[in-house]
């Protein structure tokens, strides 16, 4: 379905756009048909900016991103629209998702008078109806309202609705649901598993791995613009084998375990290294060899990582 | 903490509920009734008087009496006329030189603002250029070249000048609305930057737009003021401004006639002050933080 | 920071350039020709009209061709030769601006500086409460709203016909031979004063109301409620709310010097001060083309001059700017 | 008994009329206990924990009173609480990354806030030194500006800067949010640590993630549309709950290990009531799976077993 080859997003920064910071740095993966993916990584990972360049709404530095085999940077004006029909977005924060000053339902006339311009009312409005009905909402309450009268789980609903109107094939869900409250989380995570079973396939990006486990099949596993793991998501949570994503796993607050006192140095940031490990400051394993970029070795059928001690590993 | 919990029982839509706040705020109502009555007395002005303003109408410098309202000029002209027949030059500057720096200022700011990148580097430095470069005495050296000036040129020559305030207000606003998700989610509608600009940038800084035009309006009345005040105004027809010129031109100042350049002073700082103050108010109902103090 | 400070240095060359350019432009490009009013005005006939056009016109030097008489402008602006003065013949019009600076500077710095001053301390009073507010920042937007030259009037007016304290007009007494005794000083400073206070008083209006919204704004933010949420007393907050605030008004010095620069056109002409706006309304009404370009540079010059040292002074207050903004995204 | 709460109602004055955003809230905190503070936004959490502070407009005193370490909080009047603030109760705010003036060196601003409370800021230096240590913050932060520090570093400035006079009680709102999950458990655990060294008495955190309260908390208060639901110690919360809030809560959480496929979760249909004026009697009832002709009166907040509070008429066994 996508195919992200090697791609990269650099950013100008300094004096005079001097110095170079890499945001994304060669990311390489796949979301198949019907399939779940999430992106996981902390705040300043890049994981939105690879969304983002996805959806076409910023510009990539180099690499590939490939849907359903046409390449997605050579698209413009009308292609981009046609490529739009079948990949849509969702954001983080439903308030500013919507114009303040309309009504929150103006976002299915935006899609009727770019995408569906000739079609008559009555259709359009069984179309409506049927959207939000998959996504759980009763028209009428939701319906002719300003954003401000409606929750942020009824708004990101719509949003979801929006996108089904146009019958897509690719979702990309960038931190849907970190501004919702606990309780009404989770219905939209479940109306997305659902949207699966109607031939789907979500990038579902996010910095909570409890979320990701829950939903996704596969899992990226990113940290400063690098995949350091990526793979089939029961093995990476269950047997994880790069440091930084043991590292994760044990540090997430959970329900039925306590913390182990695992003492992490938390030294102030080293600024990115580009050539060698990007885990090399903070990595308990770290050896001279780090100094080189770790490539992706594959540790078992849909499982693999970036890191020199991999090979000791596999075999202790 | 309730952010979105206390929202406004349906029947009051969002529209009403601004008129209803508006109007409440007296800032707003004061620096509106200053102005519509000078709007009055424009329309009404020359009804109440049967002289044109330079008609010699009796003995010259008679202090204010109740023939003439305003007293006289040294040429015997009614200042009260003159006064009533310079206000619609005063208002015309202001809405052409007013308007046409907010019009240049939206499509220099939107651009700079919404585009991003190189051509806001490049709309960045014009706009920053001409603020620094003192625009009045660009306008005096123009002035002095343009031999027959009316009020619309006057108009232009202001317009021209004054839009990098406009331009630096809207682009940062812009700025803060672009990164805005509704503006990504329009892209990924298919809608092109233009039509963004104007069907969602645009409509959320209605207000502002709104108050960057006041503005507009009342520095325009105060460049003009000063133009006309320094000769280089209009030269047919008269302005408060020139009202000013002539007085201190034909020594009012030693032969005490107050009554000759206090009126026009005192209608430009009134309508410009009114305008200001109706700003300040507008400000107050659209940021709610300036308002609880 | 050093990008900060290299893009104000490239719009400082570029303005300047610019305005270089636009004052070589306006007398070739007007309607008529420059030289044709000249003559007509000196009413002169027969051969001393052809004389006198070759004269002007090497001194325009309007037979080159335009890129040479454009170079030549440069030369002679960098070698300071900014042409004989057509009004005040023959002396050169480097020293009839020179002249008038003094008088421009004495007037321009204190009161903008005082201003600037006292209006962002009156500001910040103001917004202490709701009552003050109310009363005293509404004569904060009379006095922006007043134009600088009709509270000329008024000050001249009231001080110096009918009260007679002060002098009318003119920089210092007629009688008076300009040198260094405190009998001439003293009338120095008795001429400046109105013209100061008229300037001082518009421009203090305006930086009260800026001072206003914008120590609102500090109060509200979020540095603010931590040091009242630990106790600190009302005068730390807003002592430090007053010193964030100052900072946008640093820049707002720098952006309104134009205006002021306006402003002091204008009170000039009402009092005669023989500064550089009295002259430029001479050079004008004498059609003295030479001198208006001299004194349109000279205001330019000054104003970046200005600016300059504004910004370099931002520097060194703001430490945001002076540890440099960290780039990227996330 | 450190801190004793009893009926405080806090409402926000709104042009709309009042906003019942806390509205009798009664609990207490023992010495050296952590008490969570959880519950959806708008429950009434942060406007609990800052009133206990800083209770300033729009927010209005109504009802109820405040004692620590036996003395009366005198929280409606914002003059007198000027002794306690800093000293007796301190706060980390929600705010944390930008609560310090960007233009003022840390060290600065410190002393500038210390002198202004009468506290010579060279007696409390070596103090400032050690405990910057603990937290693994370089000692020459101290003449850095909040610009150049990282956000876990400027947390942890601003936790130290809060507990510098160890006041009795702490009110840390959301401290983990803005933070990486490697961080966050370093910070939670600093927190644990504070109370440890005896910084602080005693501790609210107020947080909407309760897998991080389950980490460091002795006791959660769970909060509902500006009620108090349930108190009870963490474990009991956690595993065996009691108001259907809580159990719903709980369960919609979804924990490693739980996959859509094997054990699909529910969250709790319907939204929380709006406060502006809030329905009588228990506010969960429109959402609440077990609710019955009682749920119209206003149920107590009661102790139904040791340390554990419920308001929940069903869960005492009284049956109408």
């Amino acid at each position: 379905m996508l195919k992200i080859d090697n791609l990269s997003k650099i950013y100008r920064v300094g004096t005079f756009g001097g110095q170079e910071l890499h945001a994304v740095n060669q990311v390489s993966f796949e979301v198949g048909d019907c399939q779940v993916v999430s992106l996981i990584g902390e705040s300043g990972s890049g994981k939105s900016t690879i969304g983002k360049m996805i959806l076409g709404l910023i510009s990539k530095s180099s690499g590939s991103i490939i849907f359903n085999g046409t390449e997605t940077s050579s698209l413009k004006q009308d292609t981009l629209k046609e490529y739009y029909r079948n990949v849509q977005g969702v954001f983080q924060d439903p308030f500013s998702s919507y114009n303040p000053i309309f009504k929150s339902d103006r976002v299915f006339k935006l899609i009727k008078d770019e995408f569906f311009p000739s079609i008559d009312a009555c259709e359009w409005d069984e179309k409506v109806e049927n959207a939000l009905k998959a996504v759980g909402l009763n028209p009428e309450t939701v319906l002719n309202k300003f954003p401000h009268q409606l929750s942020g789980g009824q708004l990101q609903r719509l949003l979801i609705a929006r996108a089904l109107l146009l019958d897509i094939k690719f979702l990309v869900a960038d931190e849907v649901i970190s501004m919702l409250d606990a309780s009404t989380r989770i219905d939209v995570l479940n109306l997305l598993a659902d949207l699966k079973s109607r031939g789907l396939s979500i990038l579902f990006i996010t910095h909570d791995l409890c979320l990701g486990y829950y939903i996704s099949d596969q899992s990226v596993i990113l940290y400063k613009g690098h995949v350091l793991e990526k793979g089939v998501t029961e093995k990476i949570y269950n047997s994880p084998y790069h440091p930084y994503t043991k590292m994760l796993m044990t540090a997430v607050p959970r329900l039925d375990r306590k913390w182990e006192p695992v003492s992490i140095d938390i030294k102030a940031e080293v600024p990115n290294q580009i050539d060698g490990c990007v885990y090399y400051d903070r990595c308990p394993l770290a050896f001279d060899k780090c100094r080189q970029r770790p490539v992706l070795v594959e540790i078992s059928k849909d499982h693999s990582a970036a890191c020199w001690k991999l090979p000791e590993m596999i075999k202790g | 903490m309730i952010k979105a919990a206390a929202s406004l029982p349906t029947s009051v839509k969002k529209k009403n509920e601004f008129l209803y706040f508006a109007f409440k705020n007296t800032k707003l109502r004061v620096g509106l009734g200053i102005l519509l009555f000078f709007l009055v007395l424009m329309f009404v002005g020359p009804q109440l008087t049967e002289y044109e303003p330079t008609d010699f109408v009796g003995p010259s410098g008679v202090p204010p009496s109740t023939d003439y309202w305003f007293g006289t000029t040294s040429f015997g002209e009614d200042v009260f006329t003159q006064f009533v027949y310079g206000l619609p030059a005063t208002f015309m500057v202001g809405i052409i030189g007013g308007g046409l720096a907010t019009i240049l200022g939206m499509t220099i700011g939107f651009i700079a603002g919404y585009r991003g990148g190189v051509v806001d580097e490049v709309l960045n430095i014009l706009t920053n250029v001409i603020l620094t470069i003192p625009a009045l005495a660009l306008l005096l050296v123009l002035s002095a070249y343009v031999k027959v000036r009316g009020i619309f040129i006057e108009s232009l020559f202001i317009g021209f000048t004054t839009w990098p305030w406009a331009a630096r207000a809207i682009r940062a606003q812009t700025f803060t609305l672009r990164t805005r998700d509704f503006v990504d989610l329009a892209k990924l509608s298919g809608r092109s930057s233009l039509k963004i600009v104007f069907t969602e940038i645009a409509p959320n800084m209605a207000s502002y737009l709104f108050m960057t035009f006041i503005l507009m309006f009342g520095g325009a009345i105060l460049t003009a003021a000063t133009l006309d005040f320094l000769g280089l105004g209009p030269t047919q027809g008269t302005s408060l401004g020139l009202m000013m010129n002539m007085a201190v031109l034909w020594s009012a100042l030693p032969l005490g006639m107050w009554w000759w350049f206090v009126p026009p002073g005192i209608g430009i700082t009134a309508i410009v002050g009114g305008l200001y103050i109706m700003n300040v108010g507008l400000d107050e109902v659209f940021n709610p933080k300036l308002r609880e103090m | 920071m050093r990008r900060y400070f290299g893009r104000k240095l490239l719009i400082y060359i570029l303005t300047f350039f610019i305005a270089v350019t636009v004052d070589w432009m306006i007398p070739r490009f007007m309607p008529g020709n420059p030289i044709t009013i000249l003559i007509s005005r000196a009413g002169l006939r027969g051969n001393a009209v052809s004389e006198m056009y070759t004269y002007y016109l090497d001194a325009f030097g309007l037979d080159l061709p335009i890129w040479k008489q454009y170079l030549s402008f440069w030369a002679a602006i960098l070698q300071g030769d900014l042409g004989t003065s057509i009004y005040l013949f023959p002396t050169p019009v480097k020293d009839v601006i020179l002249r008038a600076v003094p008088y421009d500077l004495a007037l321009l710095i204190p009161s903008t500086l005082l201003s600037w001053w006292a209006g962002n301390k009156f500001g910040a009073y103001a917004a202490r409460s709701k009552k003050l507010d109310n009363t005293l920042l509404p004569l904060g937007y009379i006095l922006t709203a007043t134009p600088y030259m009709w509270l000329g009037i008024l000050l001249a007016w009231v001080f110096a016909i009918v009260l007679g304290i002060f002098p009318v007009a003119g920089g210092f007494g007629f009688d008076l031979q300009p040198d260094l005794s405190w009998r001439f000083i003293g009338s120095l400073v008795h001429h400046w004063f109105l013209p100061f206070a008229s300037l001082f008083i518009v421009q203090f209006g305006g930086w009260a109301i800026g001072m206003r919204n914008l120590i609102i704004y500090e109060l509200e933010s979020d540095y603010s409620h931590y040091l009242e949420a630990l106790g600190a007393p009302r005068k730390l907050v807003r002592r430090y709310a007053f010193r964030n605030a100052m900072l946008p008004q640093l820049t707002g010095l720098a952006l309104s010097l134009g205006a002021v620069v306006a402003g002091a056109l204008a009170t000039e002409v009402v009092f005669g001060y023989p500064g550089i706006g009295y002259l430029i309304l001479q050079a004008i009404n004498n059609e003295d083309y030479f001198l208006i370009q001299g004194c349109f540079l000279f205001v330019v010059i000054g104003v970046l001059l200005a600016n300059f040292i504004i910004d370099v002074a931002y520097l060194i207050v703001d430490p945001r700017t002076r540890t440099g903004m960290q780039g990227g995204a996330g | 008994m450190s801190l004793q709460v009893v009926n405080l109602r806090v409402f926000y004055q709104t042009l709309r009329g009042d906003v019942h955003a806390l509205d009798g809230a009664t609990f207490s905190i023992a010495d050296g206990e952590i008490m969570g503070l959880a519950g959806e936004s708008g429950c009434g959490k942060t406007t609990l924990g800052y009133s206990l502070i800083h209770l300033t407009l729009p927010k209005k005193f109504v009802d109820g009173w405040v004692k620590l370490d036996g003395e009366n909080l005198p929280i409606g009047d914002t003059d007198r609480m000027e002794a306690f603030r800093f000293k007796k109760v301190s706060i980390i705010p929600q705010y944390a990354m930008s609560a310090m003036n960007p233009t003022r060196k840390i060290g600065k601003m410190t002393s500038e806030l210390l002198e202004s409370r009468k506290v010579r800021f060279n007696d409390i230096l070596p103090e400032l030194k050690r405990r910057l240590d603990l937290v693994k913050l370089p000692q020459d932060v101290l003449g850095m500006y909040p610009i150049e520090l990282s956000g876990g570093m400027k947390q942890r400035m601003v936790m130290v800067l809060s507990t510098l006079l160890n006041p009795s009680l702490l009110i840390a709102d959301e401290v983990t949010s803005a933070l990486d999950v490697s961080t966050q458990q370093a910070v939670s655990e600093m927190l644990v640590e504070f109370r440890d060294h005896e910084f602080v008495k005693s501790m609210i955190v107020i947080t909407h993630d309760i897998s991080i309260l389950y980490q460091i908390a002795d006791s959660i208060l769970v909060m509902y549309a500006g009620k108090p639901a349930e108190k009870a110690s963490t474990t009991t919360i956690i595993n065996s709950p009691l108001h259907p809030y809580t159990r719903l809560l709980i369960s919609s959480l979804p924990k490693v290990g739980v996959k859509y496929s094997s054990q699909r979760l529910s969250g709790i249909p319907g939204n929380p009531p709006l406060l502006l004026d809030p329905p009588a009697g228990c506010r969960f009832r429109s959402r609440c799976p077990a609710a019955f002709a009682k749920c119209s009166q206003e149920p107590p907040f009661v102790e139904v077993k040791k340390g554990h509070y419920v308001a929940c008429w069903k869960e005492r066994g009284i049956y109408a």
